[in-house]
């Protein structure tokens, strides 16, 4: 009896498994790719359409959502892109067309393997990507992306996006932001030693401390830089080196239990200095964590727009947006970051032949101004010249407020350090490639 | 030499994380000759049982603690009693890899209930400095360390005394004829999970009150009671604590001291140095440092 | 003593068996069989009209299964066969991915590239990956079990650390590296391009190399699992002691079972990368290498096909689960945050719940069901 | 028959201290069947792990057709012509019998991995004329009807016959019998008895054979060597060692000089 | 006390080990097993035990009876706490364990103090008492065997199962396991069943025998009876005093069961 119950188990699932896989994927004698001026974009109103009279313009979004390591925030980012997207519809679409992002949500866990087979899977359903995050993870999946004409979203602010053509970028990157909290912290907190970038080894972290390098060099600063891995359990050494350095600033680029962890450490230990964060490196549960105290002594943020209660159009659109959900700076980065593919999008309404990937592209790369609904100003979303000149150089910084929604309120408004404003911007500072 | 002293004070309570998390696994092999790639899960899941607990419900702490070593208990017995009984008498390595089908479900339920926010248990008065001969250790720290002090103690007295540990050990040695003596293997299997669970929510908890509390990422840190285990002998409980002081004390060393001594090795060796740790105790001990040696018969 | 073993009579008459092999070497060929030629033929077969059939997306699933067998035969050959665990697999897959990246890589780019060709740098992405795993084996040797597993594992994490910091060579964490040209007979099967007078997309023309690859490398894997070499392997899991007493060198086979199965993992690192295309250090992680273990589990252990089997059925999991997924209205498939879970936690669970399922339902694996499909089909009569 | 085959001089081993064996020589003469006997503990096992090389004693001298094997490691021994078989049955279950008995061919083959990756002309031939050899052992055994089937799944007394065979198919100077009717009824005690006797009358190997049952050691062995506590009592012919009194006590315990006396005088009328 | 009706066992769904056994042992009385190997002695004890199904195996017909409750298809620690033993082939005591230890597991079902019951083994067997603080596996092969049947007596069984105690022991060994096994039975009223291929042995301490053969009861006499017999005496005993040597057997004999 068991055994006769167990084989229908292994047929019934061995069957459900194969029937999915054929039911998925039938080789549709080879349309959709060789057309890829309508790919992503049809007549029909979308599925759920708020404006029924309207065509449908499909766009992809790759993230991280289940086990990758940047999980937490792209849930809250991919969720206000949502937002933002239904919030354009709701107000009659683009050019005679709603936008549909929620058909093709991707989960690649962080991974440039599964980010290729995603794209892949999608690739003739969308007519551009609203998000694709992690760097090499995008550059996986980068040459398709220019032979199928599509523009993309990143979920980050890495300098050599400047220099990609088909990447959407928004706000000051990682290298601008962290040569402004130095200026900052030089002006602003006195800072006259040692600075010290202590980064994650990848393309985040190493932005960051190119940026860190240059402005303590601009300031003549002593500088060093300490490597870190992830995990909280991982950070003896750097704290090890912090007690060890006494550098009297700290530009930290890692995630927030890792900086949590390094600032409480060295604190705890008798260090004392100043901290400056990048966007990532903060999240607002970490006022309830035993380096609360240190936190709120020593830590400034540096980020490319204000947190998530500030008082512009754009930030209260999107608290309204998004209703009852626990504040969290991813929503205002998905939100913030998604205006320029609007904006894009927009402007190949205009263009003859109307919105096609072709079009798009072209009305990407021609952006003077985005309308950034105040998060931003609209100079700052210029994608036309070279980034020495276009690239958007000012940062926030703001500091730990237990009243803010998200623990953090403005410190400095948007401004661009000496050393930012003079910083040859010919290449990315640090290369992907 | 003061600097020395407190990396090896900081890797010590560190280690007393991964000591517990050892001994968990080292219970479960034991008594189902199973490496249960769980642990990561049970610690992660264990860790929020006292944060729901005591955050959002507001039990103080070690009531919410002992409340939360039951659940732990409860998961560790219900994961054995659904994905690992019907499984009894398979390869070892099947039942590896199911625990590990086990720890993705888990952990993407956990992600799930976790969200984008730490989830962070707050001792009580746990940042409070001890000073002692120029070292420093905060109150949570030497908390960590009496509970484990206390834990082995209690396991130590648990199978040399009483009946099921007694029974628990039979079975380790022997199913067939453990179950010859009336014991029920089912029933030390359940235990023997239940005990990893409960350990688990105790090193989850102390690292849910750590700095930055429970994340998604965070269950990393129960693998690095792998190399303890094997440091320490695969079957050898005092093995498991020492293996995984020693993974803390080294680490800790490492992290503090190869920068400046061994550049060579790139950076963050600290990572891998328990590995290289027990690459080296193997080279000497095939068995780990306290591991039964298994006897060549003919 | 070459009188020795003359039998003192003549030998018995063959009873009247249907499918009589009157020679050795027929009992030994490859295909001993009428039916398992023909099942052999009718599979290969099919599997080449597979790219005319499906759609480009699940082609690449298919290509990267087709290669990660390669990679599952290997693997099979130190554990299934030699009967060691390696949870390692990863380490070689890196080595032999980057050994291919470095050698067939654009010698212009920011990493290092030589840029030789791919009949150069395949077979040398193996040869390194082997002679790593020469280095290793003899470390191995001295262990067993779980503490052999758990060294292996050792050998992942010490891998990915000096992944991380080969940047010149990897590009480093975050960053990663483009993998090799895939450039061959002239033929770049990169692009899209005609093979035969067949108008064929790049994916149909990786495809089909991969599909060559594997056929290739089935066959080497299935001639050492037949030979004395195979046997060996299987003498020094089943009793080692035994094995070496009847003549089996234990050091030397469990080290040459190391190296092959390393050289297998080697080749298919550096071709499952180069189609894959941009790759990083944190690639060759832990997850890898079970991964690998659990394809050698779910297909079954010690055979050639099950590997396959474990192999493509293993890579074309995530997409399984997700059309799963999507079969369950119950499941908000537009929702991220919402809900009780969303769609992308339920494939992620459903793949967890689909390894822990077949395992337990199927511990013979795919190669089991496999059996037992056959035998219900032929009403296989109990011969014993 | 000029020299011995295995000369074995003054061996003694320990296990951590505790003796295992204390002093053990004996050589095996012409192709003889040689047996030792001796309660259980006695040190008769130990001896054959020895001989194969799975121990090294910490004294004495083992020589094999002339060259000493002290610490020469087991399949090196293998190669020079010593075959075993196990008092446990240590076939390879998961294997059929055929590749069980090929196993035994092992360094016979001849080819190494390149060719048996290739399965080029050398790996094929080697196996096609080693099978040969083993389906001569198969025929010899009588184990036709089982060729194909996983030894695991195989009654007791088969596979002891086959571990016999895969010992014949190295083609050994030395065979090592360590209890081959241990656990066997009646019949198969008969069949295993011709087979001994014929490996020694046609195909003229030398065996050492540890036995239990008295009956077929007294039966069948030339000469018998007599241990207890890991120390040979005596070594001589059957009736020699049955009726030496020191076997007598080792067997019975301590037990009055008469009584002795009695059973060493109904063994010898019988 | 203990009695089996026609119990058929299967291994893995498809061997049938068991085809239709039956046998009773009575309370008090020591009753013998014989039968050479593989035919079925130490699976009908794994089916009295309640150890098949970690074999693979299961009952598929028949009843097994102690006392008047019906045992089939309980697991193992039920049957033992009921007041079933059983003494595993080849002793199998804990090695790591103490002596002392290897007792107190084997009261496992029994609650309270097992003070007293040990004691009582360590006057059934005065040489675990001098040696209550060694560890197990170095005890020698005898000794392992008293152990062995000391821990089953501790949870103080109505009915024990011995398997093959006498294997692999010197005769002067297998004396003294016989004289305790007579001990027990006389002085405690332990009723057991001994399974043994040692047919001399186990016939002349029993009241009455079986022989088992192809997974069948094949005899079913007193144990007085079957030493008598003289098939049982050349088959299952080890030849009498007027067999042939092996020398003489002629290959025909050897033959003779291929041919038919």
């Amino acid at each position: 009896m068991i055994m006769t119950h167990r084989r229908f188990m292994t047929r019934a699932l061995a069957g459900a498994a194969i029937a999915a896989l054929v039911l998925s994927g039938c080789r549709s004698g080879g349309g959709g790719s060789e057309d890829g001026a309508s790919a992503g974009i049809t007549e029909e109103p979308c599925p759920d359409a708020v404006n029924e009279d309207n065509g449908c313009i499909y766009l992809g979004a790759i993230s991280d959502l289940t086990k990758g390591p940047f999980a937490p925030l792209a849930v809250p980012i991919t969720d206000a892109q949502k937002a933002f997207w239904q919030r354009v519809n709701e107000e009659g679409g683009v050019g005679g067309y709603d936008i549909n992002i929620e058909d093709h949500i991707a989960d690649a866990e962080y991974n440039p393997e599964i980010h290729n087979r995603r794209y892949q899977e999608m690739r003739n359903d969308i007519l551009a990507l609203g998000q694709t995050l992690g760097s090499s993870q995008t550059l996986a999946i980068l040459d398709d992306m220019k032979n199928d004409d599509v523009i993309g979203i990143p979920a980050s602010w890495n300098s050599a996006w400047s220099f990609e053509d088909q990447i959407l970028e928004s706000g000051a990157n990682y290298c601008f932001e962290a040569m402004n909290g130095v200026d900052w912290a030089v002006k602003a907190r006195g800072v006259s030693g040692k600075v010290m970038a202590i980064k994650y080894p990848n393309d985040y972290g190493g932005d960051a401390a190119a940026g860190a390098k240059a402005a303590a060099e601009a300031n003549d600063l002593e500088f060093v830089e300490v490597e870190t891995p992830t995990g909280q359990d991982n950070q003896a050494g750097a704290v090890a080196a912090v007690l060890q350095q006494q550098p009297e600033l700290i530009v930290v680029t890692t995630g927030p239990a890792e900086m949590a962890t390094i600032v409480g450490g060295a604190a705890a230990q008798g260090w004392q200095g100043t901290v400056v964060g990048s966007s990532p490196t903060w999240n607002p549960a970490l006022l309830q964590s035993a380096a609360a105290p240190a936190l709120e002594a020593m830590y400034f943020q540096a980020g490319p727009w204000g947190p998530w209660g500030t008082d512009t159009p754009g930030h209260e659109a999107m608290r309204n947006a998004l209703g009852d959900v626990t504040p969290n700076d991813g929503y205002t980065s998905g939100w913030a970051w998604s205006y320029p593919l609007l904006a894009a999008l927009e402007a190949a309404a205009e263009m003859d032949g109307g919105i096609t990937r072709a079009n798009l592209v072209e009305a990407a790369q021609n952006l003077e101004e985005v309308d950034y609904e105040g998060m931003l100003p609209p100079e700052s979303g210029n994608q036309a010249g070279d980034p020495e000149e276009v690239a958007w150089r000012e940062s926030v910084i703001s500091k730990v407020d237990p009243d803010a929604p998200t623990g953090v309120s403005i410190e400095q408004e948007m401004m661009a350090g000496p050393t930012a404003e003079s910083y040859d911007f010919s290449e990315p500072c640090f290369a992907l490639r | 030499m003061n600097q020395f002293a407190q990396a090896i004070l900081n890797g010590f309570s560190q280690g007393a994380i991964y000591a517990l998390l050892a001994l968990g696994y080292v219970m479960i092999y034991k008594a189902t000759h199973v490496i249960s790639f769980a642990q990561p899960a049970l610690m992660v899941c264990g860790g929020l049982f006292s944060y729901h607990l005591t955050a959002q419900i507001g039990l103080p702490f070690w009531p919410g603690l002992l409340l939360a070593m039951i659940l732990g208990a409860l998961l560790g017995m219900a994961v054995e009693r659904l994905a690992l009984r019907p499984m009894v008498g398979k390869p070892v390595f099947t039942l590896a890899i199911i625990t590990i089908g086990v720890d993705i479900v888990l952990r993407i339920a956990a992600n799930r209930y976790m969200g984008a926010n730490p989830r962070i248990v707050t001792f009580p008065d746990g940042s409070r400095q001890y000073e002692f001969l120029g070292l420093s250790i905060t109150h949570q720290r030497v908390a960590l360390i009496a509970v484990t002090a206390i834990t082995v103690v209690a396991l130590v007295m648990f199978f040399r005394y009483a009946k099921a540990g007694l029974a628990m050990r039979a079975t380790a040695l022997n199913q067939e004829t453990a179950l010859a003596q009336g014991i029920r293997v089912g029933a030390i299997f359940a235990l023997a999970w239940a005990i990893a669970g409960g350990l688990a929510t105790i090193a989850g908890t102390f690292v849910a009150a750590g700095s930055a509390g429970m994340e998604q990422n965070t269950w990393i840190i129960a693998l690095k009671a792998l190399p303890a285990i094997i440091i320490g002998g695969l079957d050898s409980l005092p093995g498991a604590v020492i293996g995984g002081l020693a993974v803390g004390i080294v680490e800790s060393l490492t992290a503090v001291y190869q920068p400046d001594v061994a550049p060579f090795l790139g950076a963050n060796f600290a990572l891998v140095a328990p590995y290289a740790l027990m690459f080296l105790v193997l080279l000497v001990r095939p068995y780990g440092l306290f591991g039964t040696r298994e006897v060549e018969r003919v | 003593m070459t009188s020795m073993l003359t039998p003192r009579r003549a030998p018995r008459p063959p009873r009247g068996r249907p499918q009589l092999r009157t020679s050795y070497a027929q009992d030994m060929g490859l295909l001993n069989t009428p039916a398992k030629r023909r099942s052999t033929a009718l599979v290969i077969l099919a599997a080449f009209t597979v790219p005319f059939l499906v759609t480009d997306d699940l082609l690449l699933i298919f290509t990267l299964g087709l290669i990660a067998s390669v990679g599952a035969i290997g693997l099979n050959l130190v554990t299934g066969y030699a009967g060691q665990v390696s949870l390692g697999h990863a380490f070689f897959l890196g080595l032999g991915a980057y050994t291919g990246a470095v050698l067939g890589g654009d010698p212009e780019g920011s990493v290092t590239g030589y840029g030789l060709p791919m009949w150069i740098w395949l077979p040398a992405a193996g040869v390194v990956a082997a002679i790593a795993g020469l280095i290793v084996g003899p470390v191995a040797v001295r262990l067993r079990g779980l503490y052999l597993a758990i060294v292996t594992l050792g050998l992942v994490f010490l891998g990915e650390h000096i992944f991380r910091e080969a940047r010149t060579l990897t590009g480093g964490p975050g960053v990663g590296r483009r993998g090799p040209d895939l450039e061959l007979f002239g033929i770049d099967f990169a692009e899209a391009g005609s093979l035969f007078g067949l108008g064929l997309s790049r994916d149909q023309q990786q495809y089909l190399l991969a599909l060559v690859f594997l056929i290739v490398f089935a066959i080497l894997g299935r001639n050492i699992a037949r030979s004395g070499v195979g046997r060996a392997f299987s003498a020094v899991r089943d009793r080692d002691v035994a094995a070496a007493v009847i003549g089996v060198n234990l050091t030397v086979y469990k080290v040459m079972a190391f190296a092959m199965s390393s050289f297998f993992a080697g080749v298919t690192g550096a071709l499952y990368y180069a189609v894959v295309g941009v790759f990083e250090p944190g690639a060759f992680g832990l997850l890898l290498s079970i991964q690998y273990l659990a394809m050698v589990l779910i297909g079954g252990v010690a055979t050639i096909s099950g590997s396959i089997m474990g192999a493509l059925f293993i890579t074309s999991l995530p997409r399984i689960a997700q059309e799963i997924a999507h079969l369950f209205p119950i499941i908000s498939t537009s929702t991220v945050g919402g809900g009780l879970i969303n769609v992308f936690q339920f494939e992620a669970i459903l793949y967890g719940l689909l390894i822990i399922g077949f395992l337990i339902f199927e511990p013979r694996g795919l190669f089991g069901i496999w059996m037992r499909i056959r035998n219900y089909w032929k009403g296989w009569p109990f011969s014993y | 028959m000029t020299e011995s085959i295995l000369e074995v001089t003054d061996v003694e081993l320990s296990f951590a201290g505790v003796k295992a064996l204390g002093g053990v020589s004996f050589d095996i003469r012409g192709h003889e069947l040689f047996a030792i006997i001796g309660p259980n503990g006695a040190g008769k096992t130990s001896i054959f792990n020895v001989l194969s090389g799975v121990y090294r004693p910490q004294v004495g001298a083992v020589r094999f057709g002339g060259e000493s094997i002290l610490g020469v490691a087991p399949h090196r021994i293998a190669e020079r012509g010593l075959a075993r078989t196990f008092q446990n049955i240590e076939l390879f279950e998961n294997l059929d019998v055929v590749d069980n008995l090929m196993l035994g061919r092992h360094h016979h083959l001849g080819y190494g991995w390149p060719s048996a990756v290739a399965w080029l002309g050398k790996a094929r031939r080697a196996e096609v004329a080693n099978r040969r050899r083993v389906e001569e052992i198969i025929d010899f055994l009588e184990i036709e009807s089982y060729r194909h089937l996983p030894v695991g799944m195989l009654p007791y007394g088969v596979q002891k016959r086959i571990e016999l065979g895969r010992a014949l198919a190295m083609e050994p100077r030395l065979l090592l019998l360590d209890e081959p009717v241990a656990g066997m009824n009646g019949e198969e005690t008969e069949d295993m008895a011709r087979f001994i006797l014929d490996i020694r009358d046609e195909l003229k190997i030398p065996m050492i054979l540890v036995e239990h049952d008295m009956g077929l050691v007294m039966d069948l062995a030339d000469r018998v060597m007599a241990m207890d506590f890991g120390v040979p009592i005596t070594i001589g012919t059957p009736h020699e060692v049955q009726t030496h009194p020191d076997v007598v006590r080792a067997y019975l315990g301590t037990v009055d000089d008469a009584t002795i006396a009695d059973v060493i005088e109904e063994v010898s009328t019988r | 006390m203990l009695s089996v009706k026609n119990l058929e066992v299967v291994y893995n769904d498809v061997i049938l080990v068991l085809r239709g056994v039956s046998l009773t042992v009575p309370r008090g009385q020591i009753v013998a097993l014989l039968g050479a190997n593989g035919a079925g002695k130490t699976t009908l004890l794994r089916a009295l035990s309640g150890l098949l199904d970690i074999h693979d195996g299961r009952i598929t017909k028949g009843e097994i009876l102690l006392g008047d409750r019906p045992i089939h298809g309980w697991d193992a620690p039920k049957i033992v706490a009921a007041g079933l033993g059983q003494v595993l082939e080849g002793r199998r005591v804990f090695g790591e364990f103490t002596v002392e230890e290897n007792l107190r597991v084997g009261g496992h079902t029994r609650r309270g103090s097992l003070t007293d019951s040990i004691d009582e083994i360590y006057t059934l067997f005065p040489v675990l008492k001098e040696r209550r603080k060694r560890t197990a596996g170095y005890l020698s092969g005898g000794e392992q065997q008293m152990l062995a049947m000391g821990r089953a007596l501790v949870a103080q069984p109505d009915v024990i199962l011995l398997d093959e105690p006498s294997l692999g022991l010197a005769p002067r060994i297998v004396q003294q396991i016989k004289d305790i096994v007579v001990q027990i039975n006389e002085e405690r009223g332990t009723t057991v069943l001994l399974v043994e291929q040692n047919a001399t042995m186990a016939l002349s301490i029993a009241q009455h025998g079986y022989v088992m053969e192809h997974g069948k009861i094949v005899m079913d006499q007193p144990a007085a009876a079957l030493l008598e017999d003289d098939d049982i005496r050349d088959f299952y005993l080890g030849r009498g005093e007027l067999a042939t040597s092996y020398r003489d057997i002629k290959h025909y004999k050897r033959r003779k069961r291929w041919l038919s």
